[in-house]
């Protein structure tokens, strides 16, 4: 006799609803409204960027990259964080959907990381005159989309995607261990040699900069929540159908 | 034809396909190009200053470590062997994969630079000048460190003595390569620098292949 | 069997050969010959130097003494030397774990100058035909050597040298590769074949290789 | 043979186990035991899953259902888990090829907790004894195996898992095999031996795996 | 006790045996001090700002390249697999992979630094401050390149990517490391310097043999 391997058996509720088949089903609907409130966020928050909120006195009209710039720099960090707890799943409770949203939150990470970077950078010229400055904060940015890239990297070195899992799962880890370390040094190395040329705490925060700004974050957010359900969902279907693939494959063949 | 163009596809085809290999390697040469900010402090007149020689240093580096890829592979799983038995030349074998080699690791580096040069402050006269400067002088780079690969790959941790070989004979593509970025060295000089690095290149193209193919032969004893 | 086209006839020589690796004197005097339709065993215990002479008449090991020759009576001179004219199948499977078996298959076949309409069929033939488009890094041991058995029916070539062809084959494995031998023969081939097992093949002899130089110096 | 002392009395049982790899159920349903003085061969196709059902035992793979379970007589908490109790000859040699011979087995032996005198009695009874101080990397095929299989008389485990143990062996070597393996028997051993040849073992009995679920996927 | 002695004095016969390898890194080590004055021109006082900079980065570099060495042979050849049935834990025979590395693959860099120095125009006081500094960070770096040798290890061609994961995990170690040596940045902040990276050192050391030892389970599943 034969035994059946029932996934869902002796589950508790939350392994249930996060079980890749169960995800799949309750996800669906969360995708139309998540995209439909990240609309209404940056169409709201864009037009105050743009329409509503003041110039700064020294940098102009530049100020509104702010708006796109903060809302990036804070979800690198938070895509890591995401990604750490992701890791734990995968490792203590050998969760299969934890596996799928830590490899897919890298990618998002990297590009949120990519963007706040870019930003920074465009905002850079006109402010400090130059693309680049090795501040601390810029520095602490660049090394984290490394460490983003390298994981990317990681993943697409292993063939076998759930060892990999495993794998990775401790690097992030160690990673979110050191992430503070990192910063602390890199404030530190750069303090030693000489002071940022503009503060960043030098600008002032009214109520007309700091609303907008918290609205744009919240959109960002709210599409990170997005971009991440779809990712997960075409993850797991893309895993769904390599399977099926090579099922039929061997049917036909015998 | 036939088969060189097979062994070509297939080394491009096994080199895309893991793809994490290309993007290692890409990050491990933007790296060398962080690290250095960071060790010698990021002043940035002293960085402009040194910028060429980094990136070409990071450049060396990553192709003279990249080089273990070239045959270890094709060593260890016993292809090597049965490629000697082909219906073209060893040495046709060897060369059609020295021009995957520089297709698949080191022009991806070559693509990688103006982000580099971006971060150590690089106009964009200088950062074309670098880019020449690259393209004409790594197929040397890749040339003799072929024979180096070849001479080195029967030994079973093989990672850095290839490199370590090979670095002194190919400290002139790198005196030239840096020359014929820096401005400012006299009417010529860079020009000059080029030309000579393009003449290296032909001549160790044209003549590796035969040295590699023998190094094969003989390390498979 | 898809091929069925003879080869030329031709014959190997072996004679007064010796071999030295790392300055010991692995075999001397080793003296035979085979013919087109011919296959020899070698057997000889653990260490005698099986592996060694077959990588010597691949060419891969330089000759002490004696010699290795081929004749032919194909006259085409560039199909005339030994080493275009075998082929190797050793412990290592030259198999790489990220192309399907298709791929792999075909790259072998392409190289050798073969038929690509024979890769399927070779595959087929060695058992492997439900895995056509499987990643090769997914095989069993035995799956593997499968596949590396594979390549000699691709690449047509008359002398065969076979280091352990059974080692990690089942069963139906072993009369397999007897069958590729005796195939092979008819077609006009000649096979030499180290291994430790009874093979049930018609033209062939035994050459049994002998212990009396192992682990002696050269003075 | 070198040691007679006997293990305390022992069972290893296997039920119902499941095997995954790569998300493809390898193996279904797995069941059988064996106990002290008692050995099983493992036999089936190539890519069955003999391989892998050994790894599971060893507790390398991570397994799907079922269950692996280890009683023994002898009540010390710390000797009680299965890991600690077994010794698994792989494929892979685990040899260094620029220690000697002595040296590799040593190592083993201090690390398995083995007694160092037993190093050259097992060098001689896998009959290696001539070659002690040599290098291991200039061995046959065969003889690493042999040097491999060494290694179970150092260490001292009671249960053996032995993955194709003749493969590169001469016949001789076939006999030393099922030799060792009777006498590990004789002292109260296990053995689980996945092989495609006939061994002459007294006390074995033979669990044939079949294909039913090759590459059947998980619902 | 026995056991892990007998781990530690293996890992150290096999790398002297070796003793090829162990001198080509200190050899790449060496290069990397000798190839950044040619890249980047001999002006003597641009060197001497840079040396504990460049010393750092070549010992950087040179320690997470030969970090392929801790575990790949032992996974290749099953020694790994059959260690865990040791009589000591396999956390245990990490850690004493762990030391047997770092003393015959960064020992002998530490070593050879004075050569580089003299190349590098650094007077002894800085030597001696180099030299503290590398004692007390690399057991830090080679610590999370354990792990990171650990993951990767079954990956075919490993050779770039444990590094360049590792990579930005340790530049605080190169940051703190180059401040520890750098004298007249302030009272005080190079024996702070020296200290966190201590700190960071001890740590470290206690937990990633742990870290290691699971990757390395899981990689053999
Ligand atoms: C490539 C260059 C830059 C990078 C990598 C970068 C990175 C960051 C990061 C990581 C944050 C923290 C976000 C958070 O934790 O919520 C941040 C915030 C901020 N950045 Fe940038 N930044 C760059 C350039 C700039 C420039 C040129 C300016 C303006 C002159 C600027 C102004 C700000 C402001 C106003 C904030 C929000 C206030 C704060 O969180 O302290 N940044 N940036
Ligand atoms: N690392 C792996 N990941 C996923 N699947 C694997 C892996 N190794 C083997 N397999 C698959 O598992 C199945 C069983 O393989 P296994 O090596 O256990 O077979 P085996 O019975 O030992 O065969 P053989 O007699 O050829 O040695 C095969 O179908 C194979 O394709
Ligand atoms: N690379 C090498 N350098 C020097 N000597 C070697 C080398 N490889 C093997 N030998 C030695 O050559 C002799 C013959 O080895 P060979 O591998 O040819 O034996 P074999 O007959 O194939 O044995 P087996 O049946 O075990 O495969 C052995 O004594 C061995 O020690
Ligand atoms: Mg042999
Ligand atoms: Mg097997």
């Amino acid at each position: 006799m034969t035994q059946k391997i029932d996934p869902l058996k002796k589950m508790n509720w939350f392994d249930r609803i996060a079980h890749p088949g169960q995800f799949l089903k309750w996800s669906g609907y969360l995708i139309l409204p998540l995209a439909i409130l990240s609309a209404i966020l940056f169409g709201v928050g864009l037009w105050f960027a743009f329409f509503n909120s003041p110039e700064d006195y020294q940098m102009g009209n530049t100020v509104r990259i702010m708006y796109i710039h903060v809302p990036n720099a804070w979800l690198s960090q938070l895509v890591y964080v995401m990604m750490a707890v992701s890791a734990i799943g995968t490792l203590v409770w050998r969760h299969p959907l934890a596996d799928v949203s830590m490899k897919v939150a890298a990618p998002l990470g990297a590009a949120f990381t990519t963007m706040a970077l870019f930003t920074g950078m465009l905002w850079g010229r006109p402010t400090w005159g130059t693309y680049w400055e090795w501040d601390g904060r810029m520095t602490a940015t660049l090394i984290l989309l490394l460490m983003y890239l390298g994981i990317i990297a990681l993943w697409r070195s292993f063939d076998d995607q759930l060892r990999a899992a495993k794998l990775i799962a401790i690097i992030t880890l160690v990673g979110v261990i050191n992430i503070p370390i990192i910063k602390f040094s890199v404030d530190w190395w750069n303090t030693l040699h000489q002071p940022s040329i503009v503060s960043t705490e030098g600008l002032s925060m009214p109520a007309s900069i700091y609303t907008p700004l918290l609205i744009m974050t919240f959109a960002f957010t709210v599409l990170f929540a997005l971009l991440q359900t779809n990712a997960t969902r075409t993850e797991i279907l893309r895993r769904k159908a390599d399977r099926q693939l090579r099922k039929s494959l061997n049917k036909e063949n015998g | 034809m036939k088969a060189f163009l097979s062994i070509l596809l297939r080394d491009i085809k096994l080199a895309t396909s893991s793809f994490g290999d290309m993007l290692t390697l890409v990050l491990f040469f933007i790296m060398i190009g962080v690290i250095v900010p960071i060790a010698i402090g990021p002043d940035k007149d002293l960085l402009a200053l040194i910028a060429p020689g980094v990136i070409w240093i990071a450049a060396f580096l990553s192709s003279l470590l990249a080089l273990d890829k070239m045959f270890r592979q094709d060593f260890d799983d016993g292809s090597l062997l049965a490629m000697r038995h082909a219906s073209i030349s060893f040495e046709a074998i060897v060369f059609a994969k020295l021009i995957a080699h520089w297709l698949t690791s080191i022009l991806p580096l070559i693509i990688a630079t103006p982000m580099l040069a971006l971060m150590l402050n690089m106009n964009a006269q200088i950062l074309t000048y670098t880019i020449i400067s690259l393209t004409v002088g790594t197929p040397a780079l890749i040339s003799f460190g072929a024979v180096g690969a070849a001479i080195t790959v029967s030994l079973r941790r093989g990672g850095l003595i290839a490199p370590v070989l090979i670095l002194p004979l190919t400290l002139p593509i790198l005196i030239f390569g840096v020359s014929a970025i820096k401005t400012g060295t006299g009417v010529g000089t860079q020009g000059t620098a080029l030309l000579i690095l393009g003449a290296i290149s032909l001549v160790t193209v044209a003549f590796t292949p035969f040295a590699s193919a023998l190094a094969l032969k003989l390390t498979q004893e | 069997m898809p091929n069925k086209e003879a080869y030329s006839s031709q014959q190997i020589n072996v004679s007064k050969l010796s071999l030295i690796r790392s300055e010991r004197l692995i075999l001397s005097d080793v003296n035979f010959s085979v013919k087109s339709g011919k296959a020899i065993f070698l057997r000889g215990d653990n260490g005698v130097g099986k592996t060694s002479l077959l990588m010597a008449i691949a060419g891969y090991l330089h000759i002490g003494a004696g010699e290795i020759s081929w004749r032919t009576d194909n006259d085409n001179e560039e199909e005339n030397s030994l080493i275009d004219n075998l082929h190797f199948i050793a412990h290592q499977t030259a198999i790489k774990p990220t192309l399907s078996l298709k791929d792999n298959l075909m790259f072998w076949c392409t190289l050798y100058g073969g038929a690509p309409e024979k890769v399927i069929d070779a595959l087929k033939t060695v058992g492997l035909s439900h895995a056509i488009d499987f990643e090769a890094g997914l095989l069993s041991a035995g799956q593997k050597k499968r596949l590396s058995l594979a390549r000699l029916l691709v690449a047509n070539r008359a002398l065969w040298l076979l280091d352990e062809p059974t080692s990690s084959l089942d069963r139906e494995g072993d009369k397999l590769v007897a069958n590729l031998i005796d195939n092979h023969l008819e077609r006009g081939g000649i096979a030499i074949i180290a291994t430790h097992l009874d093979l049930n093949i018609k033209n062939a002899k035994t050459f049994i290789l002998t212990k009396t130089n192992q682990h002696g110096e050269i003075a």
